[in-house]
């Protein structure tokens, strides 16, 4: 897991330290759809900016060597999920707005600003991606084992991923079944045949 | 693509839902019939193989009307019923979605009262036709109901409708399958139970919505079973391992759940030997030709858009191809698509709506190089040989100063939603198959 | 030619088509940005970007080469070329169902 | 050595030039973004998205092959797919009011 993320070269100029370009132009991305999201006054729109939204998180997920989280995030986000809001949508109301976007309430912007300062206060004690500092590497047991053996036993370099599609492989495979039983479940409710 | 339509329910007018601008005509003369002639049936007939024959205690008949794909064949249905069972009077009425006095009121009044007038020239046309001897007897009411309150759910629907069929003696519902009138919701259901609470009895008209599915469903042979199932294996393994064998064990598994599956769907001719490689083999040969097309034609828009003046001369034109349809019809589709000054927005049959940004792309289209291909590719050389659409005379431009034609476009004034827009069912699920054509041809 | 110059060149024909699908992924940018009305805009956005696609896929498909995993984004070079268009047409006949009417020299920006 | 290594100029190797190629695709979707945004049309709502998801297929594809990750390319081939689903679905919906789904 350490060696996964270091830097890469110099081009990807540490603007804050180790931000690469790529990074850095995904993260405009990912904030300007979640916020036009958030303040897209018809539905339909917030819904079509919510897939741009996925995509670029897919993206993000993908860089960080989460292949798995950016499948999920691809069929869940992308797929599932609009197609449900979609569903929504059609059997209620669309109402026509004549503004493009949301007013937005100064005081609820003020405290999630407030909440999210807060937070970003906490963000100087994280030890930084892969660091030898990191607590996780005070546990001599359970998290060293994995974290030492987990690339030799799976040959996959995000140690979450490792954990998820190999060592506990056929526990996901359940989940999915049961997320998939669930779907079934719910389109027979609703007794339409979406794919068909 | 007639297949859309709904299934004929007689020769009269079986084209499903039509344009109210087209149903003037019919309804008049219908009604003319109706006035002058009388009763057309011939004698009392030996067929009658309907369930009770005419009875003389049975009530009047409710059909809720709103425009659908399946309206035009459940007007057919309820008017022979009415006519077997003997039933006084076929009320077709259409709940109101708006209260009077409300903004727009008047005008979705006004589209209900054409969508009435032309569901009962319909069905006074099926009760002429109808050999039932009580056929004439049948009365052809139209109503709007409900306008005065707003209604909310199904429950409201009921009452309203259990209210008008108690003044006027009916005691029986006919429903369209595909009624939904608040336009959005799902209503048939829950107003189907609803009204199992009512003294009225209640029965869905026993019509074919105008699926896709079905129309899809095309024989299932083995050359297609093969043909699918050796497709989907061939790009399991080439995502996965072919030498391991358990990529070939879940791909075998893969491709037979596939092919068991879709292969009724996805292809639409069984491929044949001697044609389909051939086939093959000259769209490789196509490929190359297109790219460089493509390139050829990317760099002069490129130029175009990065031009600070922008001059772009956009107009829509309509192309008759000679390429037959299905895969052919796409494949040529999506090559005008993707070399750039001409997108394909609309094929209807084997005309082709091409949207053109700058002329000089328009006089390539009209040229014609891209349909030889395409046929060259399907058909072979001899078939590419054919004078260019220009030489046919199969053009014409839509828009701008060299109109030749006028722009078939349903709301031209700018996109008003009228009954013209509305009533149009039949028609947007036929585009809607188009793109569904073009999605399982692959 | 020598294996170092084999690998150079293809070094330098990868940024060549990396910077080609760059340049057309930017029209198609411009194209969406700047053109007056769906129809036009959907003419970049099912042309330019598919070039760029096609050529930044090319360029991912030289880096990996063909016997790794390089099938994989030819795969999906052909995927893309038969899907943008296709995209592209539902898209705008969406517009034409709808009844948006194309635009034409002297109408206003839409 | 597989090749992106191979150093291309000052000591920049081709594996960063994709990056930066990359972060370039990522800044056209910005780009991109404001079409999604303002419309007018649900349509060119769409289209705009569309062009988003090529985009991002190319991103993850450049990533892939950047990063030496060949992996990546099997998400990327996902996306295409829910992508080219996303804009059927989208626009079949604008056009049938939530009929077809």
């Amino acid at each position: 897991m350490t060696g996964a993320l270091a830097p890469v070269g110099p081009l990807g100029a540490p603007v804050v330290a180790q931000v690469t370009a790529i990074e850095a132009s995904l993260f405009v991305f990912v904030v300007l759809t979640a916020l036009f999201t958030a303040l897209a006054r018809d539905v339909l729109a917030a819904v079509i900016i919510f897939g741009a939204y996925s995509l670029g998180m897919a993206a993000l997920y993908t860089f960080y060597r989460a292949p798995d989280v950016a499948m999920t995030e691809a069929a869940i986000s992308a797929g599932v999920t609009t197609v449900l809001l979609l569903l929504t949508l059609a059997k209620t109301t669309r109402a026509d707005h004549e503004a493009a976007f949301e007013s937005v309430n100064l005081p609820a912007a003020g405290a999630a600003g407030l909440l999210f300062g807060g937070l970003l206060l906490t963000m100087g004690d994280i030890p930084a991606v892969g660091s030898e500092d990191a607590p996780i590497w005070s546990n001599p047991d359970v998290s060293q084992w994995y974290i030492a053996q987990t690339y030799a036993e799976t040959g996959v370099e995000n140690a979450v991923m490792a954990v998820l599609a190999a060592f506990r492989g056929f526990d996901t495979f359940g989940e999915a079944v049961v997320v998939f039983a669930a779907g079934i479940a719910a389109l027979i409710v609703l007794h339409r045949e979406v794919f068909a | 693509m007639a297949d859309a339509d709904p299934p004929p329910g007689d020769g009269a007018s079986a084209d499903g839902p039509v344009d109210s601008a087209e149903t003037s005509g019919p309804s008049a003369e219908a009604s003319d019939a109706d006035a002058t002639s009388g009763p057309t049936t011939s004698g009392p007939t030996t067929s009658g193989p309907t369930t009770s024959g005419p009875t003389a205690t049975a009530g009047a008949i409710i059909v809720p009307v709103e425009p659908t794909s399946t309206l035009r064949s459940t007007i057919a249905h309820v008017a022979e019923a009415a006519a077997n069972d003997g039933a006084p009077a076929l009320h077709l009425v259409e709940i109101a979605s708006w209260r009077d006095g409300d903004p727009e009121s008047d005008e979705r009044a006004a589209a209900a009262e054409r969508v009435l007038e032309r569901v009962a020239a319909w069905a006074t046309a099926d009760l002429d036709d109808s050999e039932a001897p009580a056929a004439a007897d049948v009365e052809v009411v139209t109503a709007v109901i409900g306008a005065d309150d707003y209604l909310f759910g199904a429950d409201d629907y009921v009452r309203v409708l259990a209210e008008y069929a108690e003044e006027n003696a009916a005691d029986r519902v006919v429903l369209d399958p595909e009624y939904t009138p608040v336009g959005n919701t799902t209503l048939l259901q829950p107003l189907e139970f609803a009204l199992s609470n009512t003294s009225l009895s209640v029965e869905t008209a026993p019509v074919d919505r105008p699926t896709r599915r079905e129309r899809f469903r095309t024989e299932a042979t083995t050359g297609r079973f093969v043909a699918l199932f050796g497709l989907s294996l061939a790009f399991y393994l080439l995502l996965g391992d072919p030498t391991y064998w358990f990529d070939a064990v879940t791909g075998v598994a893969t491709a037979a759940v596939v092919s068991i599956t879709l292969s009724r769907v996805s292809l639409d001719s069984t491929p044949a030997i001697p044609r389909t490689p051939m086939r093959i083999a000259r769209g490789l040969v196509y490929v190359p030709v297109l790219l460089y097309e493509i390139l050829k034609a990317n760099l002069v828009v490129a130029r175009v858009i990065l031009d600070p003046r922008l001059p772009i001369e956009p107009t829509l034109n309509r192309m008759r191809v000679i390429v037959g349809s299905g895969l052919p019809l796409m494949t040529l589709a999506n090559s005008i698509t993707l070399t750039p000054g001409t997108l394909t927005v609309r094929a209807r049959d084997s005309d082709l709506y091409v949207h053109s940004l700058v002329p000089w792309a328009r006089e390539g289209l009209f040229d014609g190089s891209l349909e030889r291909w395409t046929r060259f590719v399907y058909y072979g050389r001899r078939s590419a040989r054919l004078p260019t659409p220009r030489e046919r005379d199969d053009v014409a431009i839509l828009q701008g100063d060299d109109a030749t034609e006028e722009l078939p476009i349903a709301a031209a004034d700018g996109g008003a939603v009228g009954a013209g827009d509305e009533s149009d069912g039949g028609d947007e699920t036929d585009a809607a198959e188009s793109i569904d054509d073009e999605v399982t041809d692959r | 030619m020598t294996a170092a110059a084999l690998e150079a060149a293809r070094v330098w024909l990868v940024v060549a088509l990396t910077l080609l699908g760059l340049f057309f992924s930017f029209v198609s940018m411009v194209g969406v940005l700047r053109l007056p009305d769906l129809y036009s805009r959907a003419h970049t956005a099912s042309q330019a970007d598919t070039l760029g696609a096609g050529f930044g896929l090319a360029a991912v498909a030289l880096t990996v080469g063909l016997a790794g995993a390089g099938f994989k984004s030819v795969l999906l070079l052909f995927f893309i070329f038969v899907t943008n268009p296709t995209a592209a047409h539902a898209i705008a006949r969406a517009a034409f169902e709808e009844g948006i009417v194309p635009w034409t020299n002297g109408d206003e920006r839409r | 050595m597989s090749l992106v290594d191979a150093s291309l100029a000052a000591g920049y190797t081709l594996g960063d030039f994709l990056l930066v190629a990359a972060a370039g695709f990522a800044v056209l979707a910005v780009g991109m973004l404001y079409r999604a945004v303002v419309g007018p049309t649900m349509q060119d709502r769409v289209l705009a998205v569309n062009v988003l998801g090529t985009n991002t297929v190319v991103i993850l594809a450049i990533l892939g092959a950047a990063l030496g990750e060949p992996t990546f390319l099997d998400i990327a081939l996902v996306y295409a797919l829910l992508n080219f689903l996303m804009a059927i679905a989208i626009s079949k919906f604008t056009v049938e009011r939530g009929g077809v789904l």
